[in-house]
């Protein structure tokens, strides 16, 4: 009953039109390799939440795999903009509905609580709670607390069918450390099904060392997937800092559709798995340049 | 002693000096980080610097890209979850100072990050993040931007951030909790807003800057005082922790 | 083979043979941790065990007093809070297997752990805890007591943990989510509930213990099913378990 | 700035009625150093939270300083019961309003999150929500989801006064580290004021040696106070074992109000401070023999 699998088993068994959260956040622990299997995959009319997005966002979006993006914005931090998303808006090929990022938190805090929503006074009088009642979106209302009699946005709670984070380490029942802040720590327990992709598979004797550090603990964890480096070019904590010049590339390609689809035939659909990328980009001595002083984590 | 200075040294200096010490306040990268980490190695030793991302009081050595970039996480005092942050600390009311930037900002301190109206449309940009939640819950807002004609206007084209909403009591009136303070600092002066409609006005000029170029540069009237104060200038203290300590590598500070 | 045994024992290794590999239960201190870790010890390795103060999948090396004993927080997967477990991997829906106790059940599983009505008035003992969390939230309820005419009734006098409520479908009408199944195992039978009007019923009675006997003992009437089946009994291997590496120091087995 | 008081200080400005919420479970991390000395100062007329209450709630109910209890219930564990509140709830002398354990902790959540109630189906069908009903408790309302119809308790998001909680360590700038589990975090998040006592006092640059054992970060602190076996007679893991004598010869002595009494007469009224009560129970020969494993903590 171990939860291991394999990224190839994992995706294939994602149907198309599902439900996923995705735990990256900008150009640090984003589940790049997940994505670049899903693109593989040609899934397709997926819908994705996420608080913050981030490059892996940017990649499945821009890859025509998504028809529903429910986020509250994102960015490759000082390297650019999430352009194909910006793209996809502008011509109204993405079914978007914008929230803050706090708002989003609380829909995924409601779903790991299995409370059906919780009221909050975020988005009060902001453009997106505007857009949201005007496309009727069901998960957010607005109501009088019956307590205090105030307004308040009561925001459905998020279950998605699967939330995918990448984290430093898991064991193979699923417990879930992860290093540094842990932004995503609700959006991995808001899932009916976690998939989570680890820098390395350790024993549960080594979990047992940093029980304080088990953020996801294995009842909540449906796959546990090793993929070394398995968000490069973005950053994790304590195994590898971003790849500076990657990110560059990547910011300057995804501003034009013809060149990010270039991208992604030459290392998505250009590579069998994420190893072969890695190997293509440079393999051992590319990630060696960017492996994390221990002291610093970066 | 008044030190020789840049305009974005004059805008972090002038943004730490509106930061008292003990407060705990919110923060995104660039000109908010630098002007908070300022305070900090001045009067304000005591403030709590906290990143939505999950990361309380780091000691960065670098500077960093973002709040994503492992860098602003080094010597952490607690590392938490965006319902942590945001979710709790800011939510609860524990939050006195929101510091953002924006793409435009109205007469009422409404802030947008979003999305901007183009003649072929809408080209949308970024998203609030934390940004509107932190203008919701915060106690008082500070908001540092460029000062451009297209960026302080009459109606932010995508409203993200509410500050006061329409003015006078809209703000209360659509259930949002109490703002006591916006100020907004940009390159040319720091603006205000009147206590009664809650409009947009003039608090002090940059030294070497005319009112004439801070009527010029912005998209909307805006109150003026009788007297035109000007803002303090940095000491030579603050521009020397800013060069040697605070951004060596002029990532923000030019 | 099987194994000379007592009647703790037996009610352990009955409740044990419940749990089924891979299932998270929520346990207390006393028989239901035993239940849980002979379970662990032989069919279901991976079995979760969570408890409400905290604390996942420990190797406690002695009993402890209690949930709130350190000793068994020993060699923990995961440390979180009353929230953390109760409040989300409860409630949430996880929870596979609840393990309950009680001074009183009635005829339709449901427990009172709070009070006991006597001639001077109700008597306060204890309260729910996460009982009544347990209950209404776990997909299966296992309930382990003491058999006596005074503690198996027709109505608990006091309702702290919701079972199937009035019976038929009121657990559901009163809003309650589903409930799969609940067993009672005392130290003379092991109990069940009718699938229409989820009223107790006999499922198995102890080896050397009569049927009048159990009737003789129950404050309240209960289906027979036409042939009683008699409980299976415990192994060498689940006794000596017990004995020699679970309960050594016969806390809870006697 | 230092938020460094003693607990004489901090006890002194705790106005009589005010609404208090403590973080012991049955005889573990129970701040009995702090319930004594507000017995010492004679406090009146409290109302006390907590999720499931221990040694140091009992004492304070059987001092007669609460008017007011809301709880799940508690037990000194296998040692015995909460016998001094017991009583007075049996003779009718305190206001009890009896919930269950997570829905203590859903309104503390509530309050932690600063939302201003959380829909829960715990209670339902319950005899502690009848009585809440009954008594018109203004913190419980049943009320139909406005998304899925369904019936919920909606949970009032507890604000006490102050909460109190006992812990490991904390720097003076009110950073808390807790060590084990932490049922307590969000009964601390949730006050207007906290208060920690804890067993040492350490620098900042101890606490950003564990960031994720940080808890409860300092914007949420009001006041630390350094107090060594500030929890006894109950345990402190990683520090100090229960006393099982002293928890024995106290589930004795609270089966009788005369017997608590002259307890109270000995040990709370009868020292001055803490450090007297512990040097009274046995000094340093005593704590050394309840001196923690540093591989168990306990």
């Amino acid at each position: 009953m171990s939860k291991l699998k394999t990224l190839k088993e994992v995706v294939a068994e994602i149907p198309d039109g599902a439900h996923i959260a995705l735990g990256g956040f900008a150009i640090t622990r984003c589940p790049v390799a997940f994505v670049f299997e899903m693109i593989r995959q040609k899934k397709k009319d997926l819908t994705v939440s996420q608080i913050v997005a981030g490059m892996e966002t940017d990649l499945l979006v821009g890859a025509g795999l998504v028809k529903k993006l429910e986020y509250s914005g994102g960015s490759l931090d000082r390297f650019g903009r999430l352009e194909r998303i910006n793209d996809k808006i502008d011509k109204g090929l993405l079914d978007i509905r914008e929230y803050s990022g706090m708002s989003m938190s609380m829909r995924f805090l409601a779903g790991s609580l299995g409370v059906p929503f919780i009221p909050t006074k975020a988005l009060l009088g902001t453009e997106m709670l505007k857009n949201l009642i005007a496309k009727n979106d069901p998960e957010v209302k607005v109501c009088e607390s019956p307590f205090d009699g105030d307004k308040y946005v009561y925001l459905k709670a998020l279950r998605p069918d699967y939330s995918v984070i990448h984290a430093q380490y898991a064991d193979e029942k699923g417990n879930v450390i992860i290093e540094g802040p842990y932004w995503d720590a609700e959006t991995a327990k808001s899932a009916k099904k976690l998939i989570v992709t680890v820098e390395q598979v350790v024993s549960t004797k080594f979990i047992k060392k940093f029980p304080e550090k088990v953020i996801v603990p294995s009842v909540y964890t449906y796959a546990v997937v090793e993929v070394p480096y398995g968000a490069y070019p973005t950053a994790v904590y304590k195994f590898y800092d971003y790849d500076r010049e990657m990110l560059e590339n990547y910011a300057k390609v995804n501003k034009s559709e013809e060149e990010f689809n270039k991208f992604l035939d030459e290392y998505v659909f250009g590579t069998k798995d994420f190893t072969e990328f890695i190997e293509k980009v440079g393999g051992v001595d590319r990630v060696n340049k960017i492996k994390a002083d221990p002291s610093y984590g970066y | 002693m008044v030190a020789k200075y840049t305009t974005n040294e004059l805008m972090a200096v002038t943004a730490s000096r509106l930061l008292k010490d003990g407060e705990n306040v919110v923060v995104g990268l660039g000109l908010p980080q630098i002007a908070a980490l300022l305070a900090k190695s001045t009067h304000a030793p005591r403030l709590n610097i906290i990143y939505e991302i999950g990361v309380i009081n780091p000691e960065a050595e670098e500077m960093g890209v973002g709040i994503a970039d492992p860098r602003l996480w080094n010597e952490s005092e607690c590392f938490t979850s965006f319902v942590g942050t945001l979710g709790s600390i800011l939510q609860k009311g524990l939050i006195d100072v929101g510091f953002l930037g924006g793409l435009q900002v109205d007469k009422y301190g409404n802030i947008n990050s979003t999305s901007i109206k183009t003649e072929k449309g809408y080209r949308h940009i970024n998203g609030s993040g934390g940004a509107a939640d932190i203008a919701t819950f915060s106690k008082r807002l500070m908001i540092i931007m460029k000062h451009e004609k297209r960026k302080i206007i009459e109606k932010v084209d995508f409203l993200t951030s509410v500050g006061y909403l329409n003015g006078r009591n809209s703000r209360s009136e659509a259930g949002l909790p109490m703002c006591q303070d916006i100020k907004i600092i940009t390159n040319l002066c720091v603006f205000g807003f009147d206590e009664e409609e809650r409009s947009l006005k003039l608090l002090s000029v940059h030294p070497g800057i005319t009112l004439e170029e801070v009527v010029e540069n912005t998209g909307v009237e805006f109150k003026i005082p009788e007297m035109v104060k000007y803002t303090e200038e940095p000491t030579e203290k603050e521009v020397d922790l800013l060069r040697n300590s605070i951004d060596p590598l002029k990532m923000y500070i030019k």
